[in-house]
Order: structure tokens, then sequence, then C-alpha cells
């Protein structure tokens, strides 16, 4: 009995508070999806938030990240935001990844007063809440279909598809696709929610060849996009425009492959050809580092770990910190960063969002013309 | 019929092609110690199935007490009083010896206080009363024969099926039994009984059937039956399987 | 008489320990969460322990009670008690139609059945409006009846509730009648129908039962992480992980369940987070330039499911009767 | 056209997952196991395939002569180490046990590989050729295709014709007697996890090609696996064959003319059905469930 109280004991004292360390450093909570459904992605903010540590640390600053995985779990996700600043200390957290559990965690962000800044979730409601202490450096998933529709509007296509992966992300995606659509007068000929992982898509993507769209719409992660590119042009699935919103379109793996990919638009948060300072760079030394180039998801980690260690270390507690992020202004790889409150959002960075197309194996900037140094190549051809 | 408890009618039973009983037809009175016997493989354990509902019949008509028990579940005709021992005991293992006759004496009460009472009754007129709390699964296999026969008669049925209740059993173990299954006769309950020994069916059965290849070869006394050439032929060509 | 007084050690011990450990609400959360794995694997324990049947479907109980409420609260704002109450009532449906599948089989396909018809259920809400679908459902400003949303005790006590009577049910039925017959069926189905029993009935009530409960705890998950989605209340991982906190406390047991759910929560938790890095870190065990405190700040992170994984692999191969197992070898 | 194109590619997957039906059908007539372990063992012949192709230059289909044994050998090891121990265990526990492995084995990868998905980009991959004018059909799947149905007739001609054929399938029929018999049937328990193992990553490696290669990517034919074999009967290598090809075609067919969110759906209400009017499967014998 003696020997079972003092296991219960010991156990306990791992979830209480220690006496923290002495020395002035300041202390940051990271929460992230290092295992899960989502650890692909996960991985690449862990890499761009651990170069930011890095290179802060290099430039003097004194940081400690508490690292926290919430293996896609928003109960997990709470955990560990409660963990994070009622034991730990931290002065501000980066993360979550996914949606679900950046939406949990944001709900709770008031009663603890400690600032969250959300690097890459797309759920729209997490800073449509009015939470004083939610910020977010990525845009929101309406403005992934905003963008792609708008980069081809002055092509006027007729018919639209969509093909989309059966997630949070995909489906309110397309809700706001299909609300431009009908905005640009274009017609829904194929709706067709797929789950994820599946190895044969043809039979869909044959189905939507008969309804011979001007337009496809795909929202797909990793190498699903691969996949279906591969199946639809053994189909011989040719619209005007293949538009795919969502990260798989967005790697250098989907660029390498060009045969399938050539001439795919797709939108993202970040290119390292756009004109953003230190973006190139970054882009350079995160290849030299981790062998593979960075997807947005790791340039979006990046910055929003510069910013906290940044701006937290200048504040003293969380409200001044909350404070600082609502006041501060940045220019960063991510291009400018300002957390306003505008059309219905709390705290939200106002992302341009890029709009790009591969060309020969790279992608090209091809929307907004300011960012742009290439134009549309429309219709699609094989 | 009046004086009839059970009552087989034509019953056959083939799985795919083949015949595990075909057409016996048969009548158990009241009080009545009935033996049914014959070689390996002659249809008495399917037959067993059939009547306490766990293989449907294929045809023919099995009445009990009265009314159609065709197509009843197992658990129905057990309520309606006819329990059955398996040839292969079946005691719920991880259950105490006491428990598993408190299983049996639950069909007659919700109580558990009530069950226990009459089970701990059972073990004792099986002779099991010292082993009640050991674990079922831990008997040697004599006193599980004796468990499955406990276990039965807590469900306070008018007539028991007992499959090969002495197999496996050494001489002074079926006298035991034996003698347990005249004490039940006397208090009113009808004995349906399968068994291969010779000696132990003709010195308590009042009369038997015997089976062969799913047939009825020959109904009567023990005495009818012990001289029925037929009969001789069938067990004694049949060979040693009698042990099995 | 002495079982009596633990127990009631036990509930008093943990009624008070909220107020023992202060403004701890991490702690807290972990204890809401350790509650709950304790009443759905003391609930599976009911059909999967006593009656055998080893469902690996529990997540649709699950899933019907946090959906139902979330659906009913975010369309209809009704009262979370009357959508727990509606929740119980899908969970008895799709337990009758889940009973009246898969209990015709046995063994292996019993199990792949119950994974099927979880599957399907889970499928279906992803594929419908109504349910959210793929974006679950987030409940952020709707009113809740006097509910203080801030507080984690509601919450807390509610589960604890929950877990005391799912346990008092499981004590009760052991010993009485219903509890007999379906350990009967555990042990032989044949044997068991030859002594009266119904065993379609049985194992029936036992589901029914088991899903009942196992919904209100779905129920009071929902209510208070507020948001859910398939992939949190309705997915195979939650199924198997009830399945392994009853196995690894020991399976068929009244408290093997509540044990396997003290061992196996905290320790998820420490794999998961950096606590056992840091606290050795700060007491000064370990160096965290060491190999081993490098393994711990980054290898455990990345780590911690292979560990879940070997510690699965473990128990099954030297403790298949779980920790319980351990003291009862001569029983 | 939407027709006969939905039933090409459907037959020509339903290749492949009835390999990985046909692995698992094996270990569960003769080993009475159900093995959650099998997608993450068609994992590992996904990565086997990927570096056979990358580090040593070795064409996918070629490298099966390499994966196939190295893959028995793991799996024989398996068995002798972990299933062999826990054969008279409650099903229960076989199957935590095999899902604790499975964790063990996708978590390693993701340590080992992490998890970007690899592409296996061959010369092939995406090149078809197009039938009766309008019907496209998939090189690499036609071959997978090809190489399942060589594999399955020998594996039917082993069964068949060789005294451990025999030996396995007197072991499925019952292990007891097989025993009494003098089969040591723990040896043919570990052969049969071996080709159980073999089988899983040759379709993991033959999928390969077409699909991308992760450390989770196994879990996705997981259950398909369990539905084909349960579909074709327990241990009938022909059932898992048609199983496999009807499973294809069910998916397609529902993707085309139903939606493809529901195909799953699809896919185990026809299990449950098949599990509720034929429990024995479509080429089992009755009294197998």
């Amino acid at each position: 009995m003696k020997k079972t109280l003092l296991s219960i004991a010991a156990t306990l004292i791992l979830f209480f508070p220690l006496s923290a360390n002495a020395a002035k450093t300041v202390k940051i909570g990271f929460i992230n999806s290092i295992t899960g459904k989502e650890a692909q992605i996960g991985e690449n903010l862990t890499n761009g938030a651990a170069m930011a540590v890095e290179d802060m640390t290099a430039k003097g600053y004194s940081v400690t990240v508490v690292k926290e995985d919430d293996g896609g779990d928003p109960k997990n996700a709470l955990a560990a935001y409660e963990k994070l600043v009622t034991r730990d200390g931290v002065i501000g957290v980066v993360g979550p990844y996914t949606s679900g559990s950046a939406n949990v965690v944001a709900s709770r962000a008031d009663q603890y007063n400690v600032p969250l800044l959300v690097p890459a979730a797309a759920k729209e409601e997490i800073t449509m809440k009015g939470y004083k202490n939610v910020f977010r450096l990525n845009a929101p998933a309406n403005v992934y279909s905003q963008v792609l529709m708008k980069a081809v509007a002055a092509y006027k296509p007729k018919t639209v598809a969509y093909v989309y992966a059966a997630t949070d992300f995909g489906v309110s995606t397309v809700k706001t696709a299909q609300d431009n659509a009908l905005a640009m007068g274009l017609k829904e000929v194929a709706n067709e929610k797929y789950q994820q992982g599946q190895p044969d898509y043809r039979a869909t993507l044959a189905k939507v060849k008969g309804t011979n769209p001007d337009l496809v719409f795909l929202v797909s992660y990793d190498a699903d996009a691969i996949l279906l590119m591969r199946q639809a042009k053994e189909i011989g699935l040719t619209p005007k425009a293949f538009l795919g919103a969502g990260a798989g379109y967005t790697t250098a793996q989907f660029a390498q492959q060009k045969d399938i990919s050539n001439l795919v638009v797709s939108a993202t948060q970040w290119t390292d050809d756009v004109n953003w300072p230190g973006a190139a760079e970054f882009s350079k030394r995160y290849k030299a580092k981790y062998g593979k180039e960075p997807s947005y998801h790791a340039a979006c980690a990046y910055e929003a770990m510069r910013i906290m260690i940044e701006t937290a270390t200048k504040a003293e507690n969380p409200a001044s910190l909350r404070t600082a992020l609502k006041a501060g202004s940045w220019n960063g790889i991510m291009g400018p960063v300002k957390f306003a409150d505008q059309s219905g959002y709390t705290n939200q960075n106002n992302h341009p969002m890029l709009v790009q197309q591969i060309q020969n194996g790279t992608y090209e900037t091809i929307y907004p013309a300011q960012f742009s140094k290439k134009q549309l190549v429309y219709p699609f051809r094989r | 019929m009046s004086g009839h408890l059970l009552h087989i009618d034509h019953v056959s039973k083939h799985f795919g092609g083949n015949v595990a009983v075909s057409e016996v037809s048969f009548s158990v009175d009241k009080k009545q110690i009935f033996g049914l016997i014959g070689p390996n493989g002659a249809g008495k354990t399917t037959l067993f199935n059939c009547i306490t509902g766990y293989y449907p019949v294929t045809s023919g008509q099995i009445a009990f007490n009265g009314s159609s028990i065709n197509n009843r579940r197992p658990d129905q005709v057990c309520r309606l009083g006819m329990a059955r021992t398996w040839q292969r005991v079946k005691p719920l293992c991880s259950l105490s010896v006491l428990e598993n006759v408190m299983v049996g004496a639950f069909a007659s009460t919700n109580s558990p206080r009530k069950a226990e009472a009459f089970a701990r009754d059972q073990l004792t007129a099986v002779g099991l009363d010292d082993h009640a709390g050991k674990p079922a699964g831990s008997l040697p296999i004599g006193l599980k024969k004796k468990l499955e026969l406990a276990r039965v008669l807590a469900t306070r049925p008018k007539m028991l099926l007992l499959d090969e209740i002495c197999g496996g059993l050494n001489h002074t173990e079926t006298e035991i039994i034996l003698e347990i299954i005249r004490k039940l006769r006397s208090s009113g309950i009808t004995i349906v009984f399968i068994e291969h020994d010779m000696r132990a069916v003709t010195s308590i059965c009042d009369r038997i059937v015997v089976l062969n290849s799913g047939q009825k070869l020959a109904e009567g006394t023990p005495a009818e039956i012990t001289s029925n050439p037929a009969v001789i032929a069938a067990y004694l060509g049949g060979g040693h399987n009698a042990q099995d | 008489m002495k079982q009596l007084t633990i127990c009631a050690v036990l509930v008093i011990a943990a009624i008070a320990l909220p107020l023992l450990i202060g403004n701890n609400p991490y702690l807290i959360g972990i204890l809401i969460t350790l509650l709950m794995m304790a009443t759905l694997a003391s609930a599976w324990n009911i059909v999967g322990g006593y009656a055998g049947q080893f469902s690996f479907g529990h997540a649709a109980y699950f899933g019907a009670g946090a959906y139902t409420t979330m659906i009913l609260l975010s369309l209809f704002n009704t009262n979370p008690l009357v959508g727990m109450a509606a929740g119980i009532g899908v969970a008895c449906l799709i337990a009758l139609v889940t009973g009246s599948i898969v209990f015709r089989l046995r063994g292996h396909y019993f199990a792949l059945a119950s994974i099927a018809v979880a599957e399907i259920v889970r499928l279906t809400v992803l594929n419908l409006g109504f349910t959210g679908g793929a974006q679950g459902i987030l409940l952020t400003d709707v009113p809740f009846f006097g509910l203080d949303l801030n507080s984690k005790s509601p919450f807390y006590y509610g589960m604890l509730l929950t877990l005391v009577v799912t346990l008092g049910i499981t004590a009760y039925l052991r010993k009485s009648k219903t509890g007999y017959y379906l350990q009967a069926i555990r042990e032989d189905q044949d044997a068991a129908a030859s002594l009266g029993i119904n065993v379609a009935l049985y194992k029936n009530r036992a589901l029914l039962l088991s899903a009942v409960l196992t919904s209100i705890a779905g129920s009071i998950y929902a209510l208070y992480i507020r948001f859910i989605d398939t992939s949190a209340v309705l997915d195979l991982r939650l199924s198997i992980e009830i399945i392994l906190t009853t196995i690894i406390g020991g399976v068929g047991t009244l408290w093997g369940p509540l044990l396997g759910a003290v061992l196996l929560v905290p320790l998820a938790e420490v794999l998961r987070s950096n606590l056992l890095g840091d606290t050795l870190f700060r007491l000064g065990v370990v160096s965290e330039s060491s190999p081993v405190g490098i393994f711990l700040k980054d290898g455990l992170a990345h780590g911690h499911v292979l560990v879940y994984g070997i510690i699965t692999v473990l128990c099954i191969l030297y403790l298949p009767k779980g920790i319980l197992g351990l003291f009862r070898r001569g029983k | 056209m939407l027709f006969f194109q939905s039933l090409i590619s459907g037959l020509l997957s339903g290749g492949v997952y009835a390999l990985a039906g046909i692995g698992m059908s094996l270990v569960f007539g003769v080993m009475n196991v159900s093995n959650f372990a099998h997608g993450d063992l068609m994992m590992l012949g996904m990565y086997m395939a990927y570096f056979a192709f990358t580090l040593l230059h070795i064409d996918p289909y070629l490298s099966l002569v390499l994966i196939m044994p190295v893959s028995f050998m793991i799996g024989y090891i398996l068995e002798k180490l972990f299933i062999g121990r826990v054969i008279h265990h409650p099903h229960q526990n076989q199957i935590l046990l095999t899902i604790g492995l499975g964790l063990i084995m996708s978590n390693s990868a993701l340590l080992a590989f992490t998890s970007d998905p690899r592409i296996l980009t061959t010369s092939y991959s995406s090149s078809s050729f197009t039938i009766l004018n309008d019907i496209s059909v998939s090189v690499p799947l036609l071959l997978s295709f090809l190489i399942t149905c060589g594999i399955t007739a020998i594996l039917y001609l082993f069964l068949a014709m060789t005294r451990t054929g025999m030996a396995l399938r007197a072991t499925s029929q019952n292990r007891d007697a097989a025993q009494l018999m003098g089969i040591n049937v723990s040896k043919m328990s570990a052969i049969t996890f071996g080709i159980g193992t073999a089988l899983a990553a040759t379709a993991g490696a033959l999928i390969a090609p077409t699909y991308y290669i992760h450390p989770l990517a196994g879990h996705t034919f997981l259950l398909k696996a369990f539905t084909i074999c349960v579909l074709g009967g327990l241990g009938s290598v022909i059932g898992a064959t048609v199983g496999g090809l009807i499973i294809g075609v069910v998916e397609a067919m529902s993707s085309a003319y139903l939606s493809t969110d529901w195909k799953d759906v699809v896919v185990f209400a026809l299990f449950l059905a098949v599990l509720l009017f034929r429990p024995q499967g479509l080429f089992g014998k009755k009294g197998d469930q």
C-alpha cells in the first residue's frame, strides 16, 4: 500500500509546476501534430519553427520552446495548452496545426489570457469568434478558393467540377468555391468528395470527364494530388484548367512529376519566388538543412515562431504580449504581417494568398499581379 | 398419448447430402429410464441435438409433454422442463462449482440467495458439496460429470437427456452416477440416456432403442435387446469403438 | 464490508481531489480524461468482459452520445440533459441494429462485423449534412443552461458520477442473475442455452446497457470539449483504446478497467508531453544535452506511439490477464 | 464508356487487393489469427520496393525476387517471436497483439523514414493505353494484375501439389488432427505467416509504382483485406482472388454510379451482408464459422 501511494505521489508530481529556472529566458509553447494523421505536415511546421529558434538564438535572443504533440486530437491539444500555460508558465503559444485542435484551444485562450498564435490552421471560425488572445498568421480557407477563382475569372470559364478530400478543409474550401463560382456564373457539373488514401480514383475521374468541365477544382493533401493527376492523365481528363487548393498541389514533389503536374494552378500561402524579404534565402537554407523544399507550412511556422520570440522577449507577461502582438507589424518571409480586426475577423493577418502555376517543373507566381512575374497559361494542354 | 412425455415421430436430420438421422420414431413414458444406444456415428447425439433445439429437424415431429417442440430454441426447451448434459462436458470453467450450478438454478428464480441455496442442495445430491468453491475448470473428469448433472438438476427438469454421462468414468464412479439416476427417477424425473456401456444400460433402463447409421434398429426391454441378433451383429460387428 | 469501506474512501477521495489540488486545470483535465476512459472501459467490460462479446465498435456509441447532444444543442438549442437522453436513445438504436447483426456471429467474425458497423456509422456521419460532416461541430456561443463553461468541475463530477454509476451497476450485476448468465454465455454459449438462458436476449441486454453508459460518457465529453468531429469521437482508434485499457487492467473484473485507465491515461500523457524529460531536467537527474536528455526532449515526442505499441505487445505476451490477473493467479 | 472504364480499372485494382487478401486469408485459415498488422506489412513491402528502386536501381517488379524471400523471413521470425506465442489465446488478445505490432512497425517507419510520402516514379508510372476507342488501361496496374495472377496460380499449385502445401491445408482443416498425424503445426504456422507476410509485402511492392509510400499507407488496405477474405471464405486462395476482384469492381462502380464518398459504406454493407447470409464466404465450406 505504501509503495502504491508513493508511486501515485511520484506520478502526481509530474503534473505540478516546479520552481522556474532562474535564468532570464523567454518561454514559449509550441503545439503541433508530431504524430497522427497530420504528422507529415506537422513535420514541416516542426522544421520551420526549429529554424526560427535557431536564427533568433543566433541573433542573441534567449528562448526556451516547450514542444507539445497533440497527435491531431483536440483533447490532447487542450491538455497541451493547459499544461503550457498553467504548469510550464509560457507567455505565448504557437500552434496548433489542425483546425479541430486550433478551434478547441482558441475557444479556451481568453480564459487563460495567454496569447495563441495560429500559424497555419485554415478554419475561418478560429478568428471569427472575437477571441482577444487568438492571432492568426495565415489566410483562412475561404481565401484559397477566392484567389483561385479570381485568377481564372478573366478567361470566362463556363463550368466547374469539384473533386476534394472529405476533410474539414476540403469541404469548407469547396463551399466558398461554390459561392465564388455562383458569383461568376459558373455552372457546377460534378461534385465528388473522396476518402483520403484510396489507390484508385479512376472511376470518379471518368465520371467527371463525362461532364466535360472547363475547370476542375481539386482539394487534396499529401500525395493524393499526385495520384489524382496521374489517373486524370490516364483517363484523359483535360479541362481548361486544374485548380488545386490544398497542400498536395504545392509541394516540390508534385512539381517534379512534370508530365502530370505541368500547368496545374494552385493557391498557396507562400512561395520562394515571391518578393517578400528573406523568402528566397529561407528556402535555400531550409533545403540545405533538411534536404527538401520548404512547404508553405514551414514558412508559416518559421514566421509565426519568429514573431512570437521577437515580441515575447520585449513583453514581460502574457498581457503585454497580447498588446504588442495587436499593435505590432512585421515584414518577413511571409510578407507584411499585421493582426487586424476586419470583415468579421479578429486579430487576423490579412495575408495575401498567391496563385502559382507549375511551368516546366517550377512554381511560378501568376496572381496577384503585384507579386507575380509570369502570366497564367490558359487553357490547359497536355 | 397420455402417458408419453416425449414423442418422436419420424424424425430425420440431413446435413447437406449426409443423412445423420432417418425416420426415427419412439416414445418415452413418464418416470421411465430410457436408453438410447448404438455404435459411434449412429446419430444418437444428433438426435439429442434435434430434440433439444440445437439443430432444426429436416422432417418429422417432436412432442414434449403433449405439445410440439419443433423449432424451439434450446433455452425454451430447457424452460419447458427438458434439460440435457453434454457428451464432452461443458463446465463454465472460470466460474466456481457452486456458481455453475447457480446458473442452472436461476432458471426458476431471480434471487441469487435462493439460487445459491438450491444449488447447494443439488451439490449435496450428487456429492460435490466439498468442491463448491473450486473453479469448475480445475475438477477431474469424474467430478465434472457430476457437476453437469448437478447443474441440469438445478433447472428443475421434468426430463433429463444424459449424453454419455458415464463416458470416461471408472467402474466405481459409474456406479455412483447410476445410483444417483435411480434416485432421480424415484423423485419423479424421466430420464433418456445415451450410453456405450451395455452393462450400465441394461442394468438400469426400462426400455431401450438401438440406433444404427441413423436408423432405428430395434426397440424393447433390456432382455429383448440383448438377445436381438441384429443388435448383437451391429455391436459386435461395429468392433471395439464402444470404449471410445 | 471491507470492500464497501474502500469504495466509500475512494469516492470521497475522488470528490475531494479537485479541492485538494486547487487551481490546476491541466491536472483536472487529465483526471477528466482518466475518469472518461475508466467509464468507457468499465462500460465496455459489461459486454466484452462479462458476456465475452469483444465489440470493436464501441466508438459508435460514444459518438452517438456526443453527436446527438451537440447536434440538438447547435440546431435547436436543446438542454444538454435532454440531448444526453436523446443520445442514449440513438445509442440504443444503433446497439439494437448492431446486436441483431453481429450476435449471430462468433469469434473473429464478431470482432470484424462490429468494426464494419462502427465504420458505417462513422462514414454516414461524415457524409451527411446535418452532422457537420467532415467539418465537425463547434459550439462556442450557445447558452449553456447554467453551466459554467470555464469551470472544469461540472465535467469532472459528471464523469465521476457516470463512472460510479457504471461501477455500481457492474458490481450489482456481477452478483445477480443477469451477471451469472452473461458469464455463462462468455464461458460456453451452448452450455448456457442448455441451462435455459436466452443467449441472444442477454447479449443484447448487455450491449444495450454498455451502449447507454458509453453514450453518456460521449455526451459529457462533447460538452466538455465543445468540438467534435468523426476522427475524435467515432474513430476505430478509440474503440481499440477502450479495449486495451480494459485488457491491461484486467478484463471481466470489477476494478480492472479503472486500474487500466489509472495506468494508461497518465502514461499516455507523460509520453505525449515532455513531462518526464522536463521534470528530470529540473531535478537535475539528467542533463539536457546528454543523449538521454536529447531523446527525452525530441525523440520521445516522435516515438511515444511506438512506446505505446511496445507496451501493448509486452502486456499481451506477459500479462494476458491484465494487471489484476497478476494478483489473482491462485483464484 | 463509364461502365467499361469502371469495370476495367476496378478489376485491375482489385487484383492488387486480392493479393493482400490472399495473404491474410491464409493466415486466417491456417492459424485462425486475424492479423491487424497486415497493412503495415504491406507498407514494409512498399518501402522495400522504393529503396530497391532508388538505391539499387532495380525495377519494382523485378525487385519482387528480393522482396519475397526477405519478407518471408520477416514473417517467419515475427511468428516465432510473437504470433506463435498467442495462438491459443483468445481472439481479442491476438488482435490486440497484432495491433501493437502494427503500431511498432508504422511508428518505427515514421522515425526511420519520416512522414514524407515517397513517390516511386518509374518510366511507366503514369502510362496507359487505350482499348475499345476510349477505355484507358494503366500499364503498371495491368502488369501488377498479371503478376498477381501468376503468384496466385503458383500458390494454388503449391498448396495442392507439394507436401508442405498439403500439410498447410491439413493444419487449416483441423489443427489438432494435423498434429496427431505428425505434422509440425508450429512450423506450419511460421511458414504460413511467412507466406502471408511475403504476399502482403508483394502487394505493397506492386502497388508502390502507382501509389505513394508512407508509414501509415497500409491502413487503407487493412479493412479491405479483411473484407476480401471474409467474402472469399477463410483460407481459400481462389475465394480471396475473386473477393479482391469483386471489391475492386464494387468500389469502382459505386464511385461511378453512386457517389465517391459512399463507396466505403457500400463495401462494408456488402461485408455485413456476406457475414449474415453466407458466413462461410463465397468459396468456403459450410460450418467454418
